[in-house]
């Protein structure tokens, strides 16, 4: 009932932040946190039956005769993802050092009004403009507090996004267009008449083709998926810390809210072809992304591949649950595969949250971010070596945090129509193990490197915001229950067999 | 039920006409006692405000007037409002680049706007060709102003292809003649040879694609764009481009009806062309005027988008289709007054001529507003939401789809995607390093920028355009 | 049958026209093949003037416009003579990328 | 007596300790021990109770999350294990409060250790396969840490990545065995990974799944209790783990961890008996060869950890080969193996222990050849490893002969039971194994007591006060008399001891270990080794290489396999951004190609415009007409 004052009062708080003056952090830092708990009981007020697949729909109409409405809903999916992506972002608030000026923080903010707008608008048109909206300010923020080439780093990010989400902007004008043939003359934008696979039914085959390119398209750059990848990596190691948070901590959610949000209701029609193409294209962006993470020199540079790696489980399950549905298996396997898909969206976001935010802090107590010249920093600095180890820990999928709970559930939802392509999948999980691995030992144990000098452990403040995200993810790996049932209603509720 | 007015009640439809006429004499005047810059501005302003109230309280009763070669219609009113518009935006900052004998520029800029204003209130051919001609006329003069090397080599290039395009639409307009036997654009003229009409419909698309800056024709705009002074290049991209394009809405839509298959294909293709060849050759311009010139370019490759969606739905013979596509274009064309007048009237704040990209590095510390606000022209330029450009190229990326023309809607989106790299390139650049120092920021400089860009930010949140806009279309087929 | 005759007389004179723009070295010379240029379009109206009285209209109209053509070209021909001494337009390449 | 209660407290008890050792001992370094120690003692008096009181199998369950449940399930196997296990990790605390005396940060040593007891408890105790993965990952884990807790010694840290990838190996194929069981039982079932469903209605599962599909998750599970019990080809992470501290080695690398893997196939028995022979044939084989393998390995190996390390997998082998018998003892089989488990926890766990006081005194100096002497020297400690020794050598009144002996002859009957010519295999191996097991094992002995101390170290060698040796008394005493107990432990976990074996079948492998003393003592017993010189014998080298599995691993597999493959990855991958970069740049290039149209004379400006429009008008005839 208040979402739509909610999203108007969070989009002007975040506006003001540009002229928050010198205190610019601690005033984001208090509205996000704000906001954090205001969505954080609100969803758990709305959704405690953990039965509503959809919460109110309220709708500002713009011009309503073309079906152009500022229209906000909330599902069980949108509202986890906000939460997590509010947090996130508080995190990375919160993590960054006080010396940014006022104009960081409120690009910042502005991802966030439009991450969280994009999350829980029900109008395609309002769906695209969010999703253009997110790009400007992070383009901003790499571009201009990026270190070494930032210039032409952002601007291959925005570029390279950008064309993605056109794609998705002419594929909903073809369904806008041909919903307008369908209901001979009436026009809408709204995700639920759009998103129909009643509408599919009648378009040519040429053109559900043409729609669904684009959708892909603009949500396997955003995961970001093997071929559509070339981005991520430099623009995570040019953007500074806080950015590189945000970017692989919420920005990543879109790609996945893109696949469980938007197109979920129409798996059904969607062509085999397509899906098959995105199993291959997850199995591939797995193996590829461990093996080039594995000889990286920079752990920022390593762990932004890990983070794509991570994505390419959403694509796997999405793609399998799908084919799994078509060819009518039982419910209790594809359900459970999107439930993981929608589940490792979630955890990915706050793992790498906490990694990079640990690597920041080692970052700035030894100086030094290449894997090379670290060496036994557990001596020196115990605390955010041992965060790190847990973040590192968590993002290998080690069972008793979330990251297992994601990865195990889409590995038993899809071995029914996988089968024994599965070990091409196990193989990677082995690769992601050992250089996890490999860098936890190279970097936090073995003979202290003397180069560095004594180190400082990290301040109370540090280990305070790593703690709560380390007991975030453990508790979503030890206790599932209540967020995954919520995916599993959302799931088999919004899917039409 | 258009209403045919003669005799002397005629004359109140011609209101608009007679404040500017008068007034461009009265400056005239004025300039000989010595009046100073600011007065003649303010004059002029005045009087381009008034004949836009006026023309406001004539919408929605259109009219037949002196034996029915003037109509009246909204879609006239509309274009006519925008032609207002243009003159009054630079008015003011024109200030700043006109020196001596300003009294001149300004009646020639208000003689130039009566032309365009006749221009939208006529569906026959003759005082369409007329008044196209006092337009290019007027502009000839104003390019060439200051009489500098610059000034006189933008001039000549652009007063010679416009005397050669010229005789092209003559020679265009007497085939039209002598095909369909009448100069009133009406959609269905009994077609007598289809052979003059062919010949016709190419020589009128090369006259008209001329002001328009299609490809083939567009070379002497990049130059005269670069080389003029910069509220003229802006009264040129806008203003006259615009007339252009109207003259050409009347023209194809209306007078080719009968075989729009032939131009959808004409203009497909120069579509295409142009709008790659503006977009990849600003791509790596550093001189900021030309990438400006480079850029009105491929806009205009959007705008003759239209002629093709419109052309195509004529061929499928769906006109609500057809009616999208027009709306679509007109919206298209009031946001790019705004953006396109807003960055060329930006160059104001750099003191040099030549402009080059660097010259407005950290703009930024000097001037945030003025910063801020060019970066919104240049982000509604690359069509990013939540501003005008995003507005038009919605409706009209919109229109294509709506036709099934996904190829070329694909072909023109990446073509606007790849458009957003020179883009925010320069918005980069204001924003870091330290500010250049040939940056002069005057208050005549910044207010115009942020006038235009709450302009484009309203545009861009005001989706209801669309169905108002739609409403005017109708009169293209009195 | 004659009015095939003149139009194909139109044409030439629009062709000789053309030839002189493209290969004119001095700014009159162009000028000239302009007003060569719009006669051969004035008199492909005056032949069709057989049929009504409007293409006369517009031929009316057509005289007066070349004559203004002609007086901005010579005077924007003679402001480039004095600023540049000479009127080969060839010359005037300043701009260009 | 609410049972359930008890048995959620065995495991919790140290699970609580876990937190507060670790920040007792932020503050009283000595207080984590003793926390730790005391909620072990409290999970044995539990499992205790629960043994006393236990009448029908426990099992209650909550719902973890979609169609998994969490909870505990309480029958026979798990009371006995759970027993063992909080039994011998109390005796191995007790013994670490002295072992890790001085450590700076020892609570954190207490606090893993604690950690890592609550998880294998918890294993023992879980319901659902996936919870029972859960607790096998942390143990993993917790073995992860506790090798590399001298973090900043390099071997350490390596020996610690190399446990975790390889064990990794193996969770990976128990995570396919899972995914496979669920994906096919799941749409017909509630509950498809909980144990007792598994265990319960096993013919239904057969008539699901199939009998090829349940050898294929009975092999998938086999090869995560491979890698955790380091059976043949997963077996190199153990030598490593020894760089660990020796108590870790004793808790996790000898008595509970490695019998993870086997308490698992245990566990789920009735999954491998039903489907067919040949699995029960590869488990027998992989044992066997397992148990000849680590033997042979051992005979070389100079460092006294890791010749009881090869002794551990060596012995894990029997185990193994014991559940594979099926065919022949039954359901028994599973009372064979358990037995010798525990059999091997009790002395394995005092060997080490006793290995770890030698290298207390001797300052960590762990090879073999530059002790000696130390009979004399030490004699209490010396004795109870004679004792240990004498048990891991299977010699008559010790219970390693009771366990070990009695799994060769019921692989004797396992090879007369069938004619193919690989049934003997098992026996062959195991009986030679027994030779092996002997030799080794007095070979360290003889090294360690006998002769003259061979370092000025193991001259001042003196026994540590009685009070560090009183943990391995009641170890010692049960490795002696728990022998005889042996009837009434199988039929407590349901089989019988009912096995004919000719005489001279039965008394093979005790007489085998007897020449085995012998011929040790003839080489090692008096210095004959010093002059014996090997190094020249192929055969020799290829031992003292391990067969070059460590090779074949970290080499071929990761250097050269693995390594060079992600190298031309991240390669590729940087060409193909740069490439995208470059792609830009083309564009950037074609565009100022395009602007060199304007020349800025006018004469070819109406040429293009001529040009121009004659060739987009003879396209647009062209694509009209057609």
């Amino acid at each position: 009932m208040l979402m739509m004052e909610l999203y108007i009062a969070l989009f002007l708080l975040s506006v003001v932040t540009f002229l928050s003056g010198k205190n610019a952090k601690v005033y984001s830092l208090a509205v996000s946190g704000a906001f954090l708990l205001i969505f954080l009981f609100y969803f758990s007020y709305r959704y405690w039956g953990l039965s509503a697949v959809h919460g109110t729909l309220q709708t500002i109409p713009i011009s309503p005769a073309y079906g152009f409405n500022f229209s906000l809903q909330s599902s069980g999916l949108s509202a986890v993802l906000v939460v997590i992506a509010t947090f996130v972002i508080f995190a990375a608030i919160f993590v960054s050092s006080g010396n940014y000026s006022q104009v960081f923080y409120g690009l910042i903010m502005l991802t966030m009004s439009g991450l969280i707008g994009l999350l829980l608008s029900a109008n395609l048109l309002f769906f695209y403009i969010f999703w253009e909206v997110v790009l400007v300010p992070v383009y901003f923020l790499i571009g201009l507090y990026g270190n070494r080439r930032s210039d032409t780093v952002s601007l291959k990010f925005f570029v390279y996004t950008h064309i993605g989400s056109v794609l998705m902007l002419l594929s909903f004008f073809s369904l806008y267009t041909y919903y307008f043939y369908e209901t001979n003359g009436s026009f809408s934008m709204s995700i639920s008449s759009l998103m129909n696979p009643a509408l599919f039914e009648t378009m040519p085959v040429f053109w559900r083709g043409f729609v669904f390119f684009g959708l892909f398209v603009a949500f396997l750059v955003k995961l970001p998926s093997f071929p559509l990848h070339s981005w991520l990596p430099d623009s995570y190691e040019t953007a500074p810390y806080p950015v590189t948070i945000v970017l692989a901590g919420a920005l990543s959610i879109m790609g996945g809210y893109g696949f469980f949000g938007i197109l979920l209701p129409v798996v059904k029609v969607i062509p085999q072809g397509f899906l098959l193409a995105l199993i291959v294209l997850g199995i591939i962006s797995l193996i590829y992304f461990s093996l080039s993470a594995m000889s990286q020199l920079s752990m920022k540079r390593m762990m932004a591949y890990a983070s794509a790696a991570a994505m390419g489980f959403v694509t796997i399950s999405f793609g399998s649950g799908a084919i799994e549905l078509q060819n009518s298996f039982s419910p209790s396997l594809y359900n459970l595969a999107f439930a993981g898909g929608m589940y490792q969206v979630l955890v990915h976001g706050l793992i790498m949250a906490m990694i990079f935010s640990s690597l920041y802090y080692v970052t700035k107590s030894t100086g030094k971010e290449m894997i090379g010249s670290l060496g036994g920093i557990f001596r020196g600095a115990p605390v955010i070596s041992s965060f790190l180890l847990v973040g590192l820990l968590a993002s290998l999928g080690l069972p008793g945090m979330a990251g297992f709970v994601a990865e195990f559930s889409v590995l038993a939802g899809i071995y029914g129509e996988i089968g024994m392509w599965i070990l091409l999948i196990i193989f990677a999980m082995l690769i992601t193990a050992s250089y996890h691995i490999w860098m936890a030992q190279r970097t936090l144990f073995g003979p202290y490197n003397e180069v560095l000098g004594n180190i400082h452990d990290a301040g109370a403040s540090s280990s305070a915001i790593l703690t709560v995200m380390m007991l975030a993810i453990i508790f979503l790996g030890v206790f599932p229950h209540s967020v995954f049932e919520l995916f599993t209603n959302y799931a088999s509720g919004v899917v039409i067999p | 039920m258009t209403a045919v007015v003669t005799g002397i009640d005629a004359l109140q439809y011609f209101i608009p006409e007679f404040i500017l006429g008068i007034t461009g004499f009265a400056i005239l005047a004025a300039g000989m006692f010595g009046s100073s810059r600011k007065v003649n501005a303010s004059i002029t302003f005045v009087s381009l405000a008034a004949s836009f109230v006026y023309t406001l309280t004539m919408f929605n009763h259109p009219v037949y007037v002196l034996s029915s070669t003037f109509l009246l219609d909204n879609f006239g009113l509309y274009f006519m409002l925008l032609f207002l518009a243009a003159g009054m935006l630079i008015t003011f900052p024109a200030i700043i680049n006109i020196s001596a004998k300003s009294e001149i520029f300004f009646s020639l800029l208000l003689f130039t706007t009566v032309g365009m204003i006749i221009a939208a209130s006529s569906s026959n051919l003759i005082v369409l060709f007329v008044s196209f001609e006092a337009v290019s006329t007027g502009t000839y003069v104003m390019t060439a102003f200051h009489k500098t090397e610059r000034t006189l080599e933008a001039s000549t290039k652009y007063f010679f292809t416009g005397a050669v395009s010229t005789s092209i639409i003559v020679l265009g307009i007497s085939y039209f003649y002598e095909a369909t036997g009448t100069f009133y654009l009406s959609p269905s003229p009994a077609i007598i040879s289809s052979g003059a009409m062919l010949v016709s419909l190419i020589l009128l698309v090369i006259g008209f694609g001329f002001k328009l800056a299609i490809f083939p024709m567009h070379q002497w705009a990049i130059d005269t764009y670069d080389g003029s002074e910069n509220s003229v290049s802006a009264f040129l991209s806008t203003g006259s481009k615009l007339v252009a394009f109207m003259i050409m809405l009347r023209v194809f839509v209306s007078g080719f009806y009968g075989d729009a298959n032939d131009f959808y294909i004409i203009f497909t293709l120069l579509a295409i062309v142009t709008m790659t060849y503006g977009n990849f050759s600003a791509l790596s311009e550093t001189n900021l005027k030309r990438l400006l010139a480079y850029s009105s370019v491929a806009q205009a490759g959007y705008l003759i988008l239209v002629f093709s969606a419109a052309g195509y739905a004529i061929g499928i013979s769906d006109t609500n289709l057809m009616e999208y596509a027009v709306a679509a274009g007109m919206i298209y064309s009031l946001v790019y007054i705004f953006m396109k007048g807003g960055a060329f009237l930006a160059m104001n704040l750099s003191s040099t001529k030549k402009v080059d990209v660097s010259d407005l590095s950290g703009l930024n510390k000097k001037s945030p507003a003025a910063a801020l606000s060019l970066s919104i022209l240049l982000l509604s330029l690359a069509g990013i939401p939540f501003t005008g450009g995003f507005l038009g190229k919605f409706f009209l990326f919109l229109a294509l789809i709506e036709v099934k023309l996904w190829w070329l809607a694909v072909i023109a989106i990446l073509n606007s995607a790849v458009s957003v790299f020179y883009y925010l390139r320069v918005i980069l650049v204001m924003y870091r390093g330290e500010p250049s120092e040939n940056i002069k920021v005057s208050s005549l400089g910044v207010i115009p920028l942020v006038v235009c860009a709450a302009a484009v930010i309203i545009l861009g949140v005001y989706f209801a355009l669309f169905s108002t806009v739609l409403g005017f279309v109708g009169g293209l087929f009195r | 049958m004659e009015l095939f005759l003149i139009q194909g007389l139109t044409l030439l004179l629009f062709t000789i026209g053309l030839y002189g723009v493209m290969t004119a070295k001095t700014g009159i010379k162009t000028l000239i093949s302009i007003e060569i240029l719009l006669n051969s379009a004035l008199v492909n109206l005056v032949a069709l003037g057989y049929r009504s009285s409007q293409p006369l209209v517009l031929a009316l109209f057509v005289i007066a416009i070349s004559v203004v053509e002609s007086a901005v070209g010579l005077s924007i021909m003679l402001a480039v003579y004095r600023k540049f001494g000479r009127i080969t337009i060839q010359s005037l390449r300043e701009m260009r990328d | 007596m609410d049972l359930a209660l008890i048995a959620w407290f065995v495991f919790l008890s140290p699970l609580i300790a876990f937190p507060l050792s670790y920040f007792a001992g932020l503050k009283w370094k000595n207080w984590s021990g003793i926390i730790a120690s005391s909620s072990i003692a409290v999970s044995l008096i539990l499992s205790f109770i629960l043994y006393l009181y236990y009448s029908v199998p426990v099992h209650s369950s909550y719902n973890w999350f979609y169609s998994f449940n969490y909870g505990i399930f309480v029958d026979h196997l798990s009371i006995a294990m759970v027993m063992m296990v909080s039994f011998v990790s109390l005796m191995i605390h007790l013994f670490a409060i002295y072992y890790m005396g001085k450590d700076p940060n020892r609570h954190v040593y207490f606090a893993e250790t604690s950690l890592f007891t609550a998880g294998m408890l918890g294993l023992v105790l879980s319901s659902n396969l996936l919870e029972f993965f859960l607790f096998w990952e942390l143990v993993g884990l917790c073995s992860y840490l506790l090798i590399g807790f001298w973090f900043f010694k390099p071997n350490a840290a390596s020996a610690a990545k190399k446990a975790f990838i390889v064990t990794r190996v193996g969770d990976m194929s128990f995570v396919i065995g899972l995914a496979v069981l669920y994906s096919s039982l799941s749409p017909l079932t509630a509950n498809p990974l909980s144990i007792p469903f598994l265990i319960n209605n096993m013919p239904f599962v057969l008539s699901v799944l199939g009998s090829g599909k349940l050898a294929l998750v009975s092999i998938l599970f086999l090869g995560g209790a491979i890698g955790k019990s380091s059976q043949f080809p997963l077996h190199v992470w153990i030598p490593d783990a020894m760089e660990g501290p020796t108590t870790v080695s004793a808790l996790i690398h000898a008595a509970t961890m490695v019998t993870a893997g086997i308490y698992l196939v245990a566990r789920i028995y009735p999954l491998y008996y039903y489907s067919g022979p040949d699995v029960l044939y590869t488990l027998a084989i992989i044992g066997s060869f397992t148990a000849i393998f680590a033997g042979i390995l051992g005979l070389v190996v100079n460092d006294i950890k890791r010749i009881l390390a090869y002794s551990t997998i060596s012995q894990l082998g029997y185990m193994l080969s014991a559940l594979g018998l099926f065919s022949v003892i039954g359901l028994s089989a599973v009372g064979y193996a358990m037995f010798h488990l525990f059999v091997h926890a009790f002395f394995k766990a005092m060997l080490f222990m006793g290995a770890g006081v030698i290298l207390l005194t001797l300052m960590e100096l762990r090879d073999v050849k530059r002790m000696g002497g130390l009979w004399k020297r030490m004699p209490i400690t010396v004795s109870i490893i004679f004792i240990g020794a004498l048990a891991l050598s299977a010699i008559y009144p010790t219970a390693g002969y009771f366990s070990k002996d009695e799994i060769i002859s019921a692989a004797y009957v396992y090879m007369t039971s069938s004619g193919a010519w690989y049934y003997a295999l098992p026996w062959i191996f195991l009986t030679v194994g027994a030779f092996l097991t002997a030799a080794y094992t007095f070979r360290m002995f003889f090294l360690v007591a006998l002769g003259k101390p061979r370092s000025e170290l193991a001259d001042h060698a003196k026994d540590p006060s009685i009070l560090v040796l009183l943990p391995l008394i009641p170890l010692a005493i049960l490795s002696i008399i728990y022998g005889f107990f042996r009837g009434d432990f199988l039929s407590y976990l349901g089989g019988s001891n009912n096995l004919y074996v000719p005489l001279y079948i039965k008394y093979l492998p005790l007489t085998l270990a007897l020449l085995g003393i012998l011929v040790t003592y003839l080489i090692y017993g008096r210095e004959t080794w010093m002059h014996m010189d090997l190094s020249k014998s192929r055969v020799y080298s290829l031992v003292k290489n391990k067969f070059y599995m460590d090779k074949l691993f970290t080499g071929s597999v990761a250097e050269r396999g693995i390594l060079p493959i992600s190298g031309k990855f991240a390669s590729f991958e940087n060409s193909y951004n740069t490439d995208v970069e470059k792609l830009g740049r083309h564009a950037l290039d074609l565009g100022t190609a395009m602007r060199k149209l304007q020349s800025g004379v006018i004469e070819s400006y109406f040429a293009l415009i001529i040009l121009g429009s004659a060739v987009v008008f003879i396209i647009a005839l062209i694509v009209g007409v057609i």
